[in-house]
């Protein structure tokens, strides 16, 4: 076959190409040759197909995703905003934090070990590109019904996948979720958080500027690995073979991967670098034409010089091909032997590949002939952007009436007992410690808190004990009943987390989990659900720094719950006064801040009591959720607080079991006037945490929370060994660490 | 061109000690938990000094520490491929002459691989990765990095790895329990199928330890299990160089 | 009683690190010579009765089904003599 | 250039937990009258040149000081035809 060459291109406009099997619509099509002036070569046309494709391109969601930009909070905190492989925020004393969540849906279906684990894999490289050193992991985790066969395949291939990744790079793992729902069956979500530190200065982009400064390709070899999987992932004809006979499953390789950490931030630290871009979703294709798209000038790249791990690629494969532990740096000519010296000492190959051009075009050659020349903003920034038609669902005002009001109660204190087991032994509020210790929580020996805490917590600075904390949440149950009111649930809880552990909320990530953008009602969620989010995100002063979206989650016409998990990332000055969960404690007293109202919407208590999901979410009070806040994070600066808990799913009978199981201790509850014991136990509203507070700073913390108008009620001791509600039941720690523990490891055995 | 130390973070520069002793931490491609190595040598005051696998000496150190993690991945078996740097045929050379060496996790891998110490490790029982707080019995307190904690003392410091299930044949097992080499039980419940229970040894003459839980892990109040029963590793190899 | 050994290799298009990290380790340990190494899995079944076509078939599915993941590995079932 | 491959597996004495939850999960499966399941490693080396003895006593050589760990494993070499 004759190299589809450039002049070739020219020269043969009839020839016909496979654009469509490679997910590209005619008018798309139609737009390459109107940019080219003249059909694109087939590796033009590989370039074109993998970065407009929804994974990479955002086609679909990108007019939504704008309102984090325009609705984005006065922030001083923000110092490099989205569009970056992810923002970073300053969090003080000259450092800066870079986070930001990603999903590995589909591939981690396919195949459940390399998909998550060359999922922890991409999302710590994003991190590493923009300058800072990874020091924390987490992995918000969906899965279907916990006792489908199809889950016993699927989650344990998760974890091992995200431990056997993580735990090799060195990496601690300080939290996540375990969720399970029927919708998650044949779409498990897998989403992966990265969480990384420098100093200011330390800050790189990806950008390729400086005429004649050279494209060094350094890492793993190229093989055939993922070839077709970006345009496969997000597409709509979504086959696990993949169009072509390679692999459309990438293996990861995390020691591969600890090298490249560790070259690349010597490499940093000696300033050899100009530009930086990590390979991930569209490889070469995607690191060439974003770094040259963002420079100021163009690039040549000699693909012949590419160390290939199977020599039998074509050029449009080593173009396409999703090998993993690869980084693309822009270097100086004066740097380059130094740069490559370094990578000699960590054992990671390196090459010249190319260089920077003064002109502005892309250009790619083989066997020196010219195979791409392309405008790269066209390719990597000027894809196409769909408005696609958004509409409520007919479905949704039937499912907003079903009331879950509306649902038999408990009526006796045995009943209420009975409730309280059957909830925290559900696997969705069951103990996920099964899985959490499959993980290295410890190593770099900055961990503060892991799991099972409101949020991790790292310190960053050994002598002044500065430190930072993530926690992502996510309810797919809440943001189907009412995506906006769901995606903002979702915030508020993650601030919240944050917040009870003590560190002051600063920004947001989010990983965005939908069906298809081309249902409609679907889109409708997707809309909903990014306004929600960019509102709450403005009420709360915590700008979106930058996140991921999947789409086409769903099974033939059915699809996932709309699902964003958020991460709210916080900043505290001083780690020893964090705040955990546990009430370690005999004595002190039990404080339910917030508002308790009879919401049962979309709650656990439904799900797990009724299998019900109707009604309407709690109520979202973003004001109230800010003061709460202060509150917590002012009570753990003064040492007012001893246990700080956040209620969510599951409400206060789920908070009062953690807290009580953590630390050995039971508690006496009163339940207080105006409220009955059901919904005192079992109500989700939000915007509330619950405190444990030493009898000696009792006047004070309700002082405080009485000045700032937040309501705070005593409801009761930590005492004993068993969860005691008076008048209604008790219930011995041994058996609720028995019915909290015991679900999860059966499941799975 | 200097020579770099893999850790190239200020925290990891060294220090003066107190006691002008010098600790050296091996890093090889992979390991992971060297830092931490490094700070909790710090942090017992003791001088730490980073040593790459590939230098050609031993920078005059008075006790080598081979870290956690996964170095070359662990792949083909864990420690099977860094008993084969450079830099540890003089450990070898040295361990067999008196210098102490105390190998945490995949540093306890390394060490036997390289017959310094016998037997070898396994998948856990349970195939699965394990990270958690883990009480253990200090044995034999009269090693070179045990001699401050007391016969019968019970520590709490984290365990984490996949392989971690100590296996020698019958007769090596009498041998190390007659000597009194076992320097470390796994009590309240063994978690990956050690034989004996066994969750760390010693060599003959006392100055090679290995274990699998990690006392760096276990320095300080606030980090980790928020235990400092680690410590005594690192007083210990102060106590025994200063009184040397 | 017979054994029946089930060899799983993954597929040659497929990354294998760890076969790649014995590879690059033997000239360290001064072997030359080996250009490439590959890294599997070795099943040892004791079979229950004849090792008969209708055994073999079922060791196959046994194979193909659990022992290797198809989606990356290849597998062969041989009978040990 | 030709293939030379080495088996590894535990010893007897040693206990494979691998290959007993292979085999414990086999009835469950459906897989009925496997009586002992051992799970091993396989290296497939692709030798330069000629295996003669010098070569296959130099893998012998790879294969006890490296391929293997003899304090818990055997290993068998074997050239492929
Ligand atoms: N997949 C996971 N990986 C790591 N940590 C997890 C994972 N799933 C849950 N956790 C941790 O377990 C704890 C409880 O989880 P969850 O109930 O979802 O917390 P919350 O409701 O406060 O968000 C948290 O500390 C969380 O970070
Ligand atoms: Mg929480």
């Amino acid at each position: 076959m004759t190299l589809d060459t450039v002049k070739h291109a020219a020269e043969t406009p009839d020839t016909r190409l496979p654009w469509a099997e490679l997910g590209l619509k005619p008018d798309e099509y139609e737009r390459i040759v109107g940019i080219l002036g003249r059909r694109p070569t087939g590796a033009e046309l590989a370039m074109y197909s993998v970065m407009w494709s929804e994974h990479c391109s955002y086609k679909s969601s990108k007019v939504h995703l704008r309102q984090f930009g325009e609705k984005a909070p006065q922030s001083d905190a923000m110092l490099v905003g989205i569009g970056e492989n992810a923002g970073v925020v300053d969090v003080g004393q000259g450092y800066a934090v870079t986070f930001k969540v990603e999903s590995h849906n589909h591939p981690s279906y396919i195949e459940p070990y390399q998909g998550a684990a060359t999922g922890v894999g991409g999302i710590v490289r994003d991190i590493l590109a923009m300058g800072a050193r990874p020091v924390a992991v987490m992995d918000p985790l969906r899965f279907g019904a916990a006792d489908h066969p199809d889950t016993k395949r699927v989650l344990p291939g998760v974890v091992a996948g995200i431990g056997g990744y993580g735990n090799c790079l060195g990496l601690p793992n300080i939290g996540g979720e375990v969720v399970f729902d029927p919708c998650y069956q044949g779409n498990p979500l897998v989403n992966a958080l990265c969480v990384g530190v420098m100093k200011h200065e330390d800050i790189h982009l990806a950008k390729a500027s400086g005429t004649g400064n050279k494209v060094i390709l350094y890492g793993a070899r190229t093989g055939g690995d993922g070839i077709g999987g970006v345009s496969v992932l997000a597409s709509e004809t979504f086959d696990a073979t993949g169009p072509a006979k390679r692999p459309a499953v990438q293996v990861g390789d995390p020691f591969q991967e600890k090298l490249l950490i560790e070259c690349t931030l010597e490499i940093f630290a000696e300033k050899l670098v100009t530009g930086i871009q990590d390979l991930g979703g569209a490889g070469l294709s995607c690191a060439t034409s974003e770094l040259a798209s963002a420079g100021s000038g163009g690039m040549r790249v000699d693909l012949d010089s590419v160390p290939l791990r199977d020599s039998s690629l074509s050029p449009e494969e080593i173009l396409m091909s999703e090998s993993q532990e690869r980084m693309c740096a822009i270097v100086e000519p004066r740097h380059v032997d130094r740069f490559l010296e370094i990578c000699e000492k960590w054992d990671v190959i390196a090459t010249v590949i190319g260089e920077v051009t003064d002109g502005d075009r892309l250009e790619i050659y083989w066997h020196g002939e010219q195979i791409v020349d392309v405008p790269p903003r066209t390719v990597a920034h000027e894809g196409p952007v769909y408005e696609r038609p958004y509409a409520r669902p007919e479905w949704q005002d039937a499912l907003q009436a079903d009331d879950a009001g509306r649902l038999p109660r408990p009526a006796s204190g045995a009943e209420l007992r009975e409730t309280v087991l059957k909830l925290v032994s559900s696997p969705n509020q069951a103990s996920k410690e099964w899985i959490t210790s499959q993980y290295d929580r410890f190593v770099l020996g900055n961990t503060v808190l892991a799991q099972p805490e409101d949020s991790g917590m790292v310190r960053i600075d050994e002598e002044t004990d500065l430190g930072v904390a993530v926690a992502t949440d996510g309810n797919g149950r809440y943001a189907k009943l009412d995506p906006y009111t769901g995606a903002q649930l979702a915030l508020a809880e993650a601030y919240r987390n944050v917040a009870a552990t003590g560190a002051r909320p600063l920004a947001v990530s989010d990983c965005l989990n939908f069906g298809s953008p081309e249902d409609p009602a679907v889109m409708w969620q997707f809309a909903e659900a990014t306004r929600g989010l960019a509102d709450g995100c403005l009420a709360l002063g915590t700008p979106v720094t930058g996140g991921n979206v999947s789409l086409y989650n769903q099974t033939g016409e059915t699809a996932i719950h709309p699902t964003p998990v958020v991460a709210v990332l916080g900043v505290i000055d001083d780690v020893n006064r964090r705040t955990p969960i546990a009430f370690a404690e005999e004595g002190q007293l039990l404080y339910l801040l917030g508002d308790t109202r009879e919401e049962f919407g979309g709650s656990a208590w439904a799900q797990i009591a009724h299998d019900h999901l109707g009604g309407l979410p709690p109520a979202v009070d973003l004001d109230r959720e800010k003061l709460l806040g202060e509150i917590l994070i002012a009570a753990s600066r003064d040492g007012m607080i001893d246990a700080a808990h956040d209620l969510s799913d599951g409400g206060l009978a789920q908070a009062l079991t953690e807290s009580c199981l953590r630390g050995g201790n039971g508690a006496r509850v009163v339940v207080p006037d105006g409220l009955d014991a059901f919904t005192l136990l079992f109500s989700e509203s939000a915007g509330r945490a619950v405190v444990a507070v030493p009898r000696s700073e009792e006047l004070r913390f309700t002082d405080m929370c009485g000045a700032r108008g937040l309501p705070a009620t005593r409801i009761g001791v930590v005492d004993g060994d068993a969860l005691d509600v008076q008048g209604e039941f008790t219930l011995p720690l041994a058996e609720l660490r028995e019915a909290y523990e015991g679900t999860i490891p059966g499941l799975l055995r | 061109m200097t020579r770099t130390s893999p850790a190239s973070t200020p925290d990891a520069a060294p220090t003066g000690g107190l006691a002008g002793a010098r600790i050296g931490v091996i890093t090889f491609p992979g390991s992971l938990d060297d830092r931490d190595a490094l700070r909790a040598v710090r942090l017992a005051g003791a001088e730490a000094v980073p040593l790459w696998h590939r230098d050609p000496d031993l920078q005059r150190v008075d006790a080598v520490v081979l870290p956690g993690g996964f170095s070359y991945g662990d792949y083909l078996r864990a420690g099977a491929i860094s008993r084969f740097s450079p830099i540890m045929d003089m450990v070898i050379e040295g361990a067999k002459e008196g210098l102490p060496v105390l190998g945490i996790c995949n540093g306890f891998q390394v060490l036997t691989e390289t017959h310094l110490l016998p037997g070898a490790m396994l998948r856990n029982n349970h195939l699965h990765f394990i990270c958690r707080d883990q009480r253990l019995r200090v044995e034999n307190a009269d090693t070179a990095w045990t001699n401050a904690y007391t016969a019968g003392q019970e520590i709490s410091i984290p365990l984490k790895n996949i392989d971690g299930r100590y296996t020698a044949d019958e007769r090596t097992l009498d041998e190390l329990e007659a000597e009194g080499r076992v320097v470390f039980r796994y009590v309240d419940g063994n978690p990956n199928g050690s034989l004996r229970d066994i969750a760390g040894i010693t060599n003959a003459a006392g100055n090679v330890v290995g274990l699998m839980p990690h006392p760096e892990h276990a320095v300080e109040p606030l980090v980790g299990t928020g235990g400092t029963d680690g410590l005594g590793f690192f007083a210990s190899i102060l106590k025994k160089l200063v009184s040397a | 009683m017979a054994r029946v050994v089930v060899d799983v290799m993954l597929k040659p298009e497929i990354l294998d690190p760890q076969g790649q990290a014995v590879q690059r380790a033997l000239p360290r340990l001064g072997f030359e010579g080996i250009l490439d190494v590959r890294q599997g899995k070795r099943f040892e079944l004791e079979v229950e009765g004849p090792v008969d076509d209708d055994a073999l078939a079922r060791i196959h599915k046994i194979a193909e089904s659990f022992l290797a993941n198809t989606v990356i590995e290849d597998f062969v079932v041989k009978v040990e003599s």
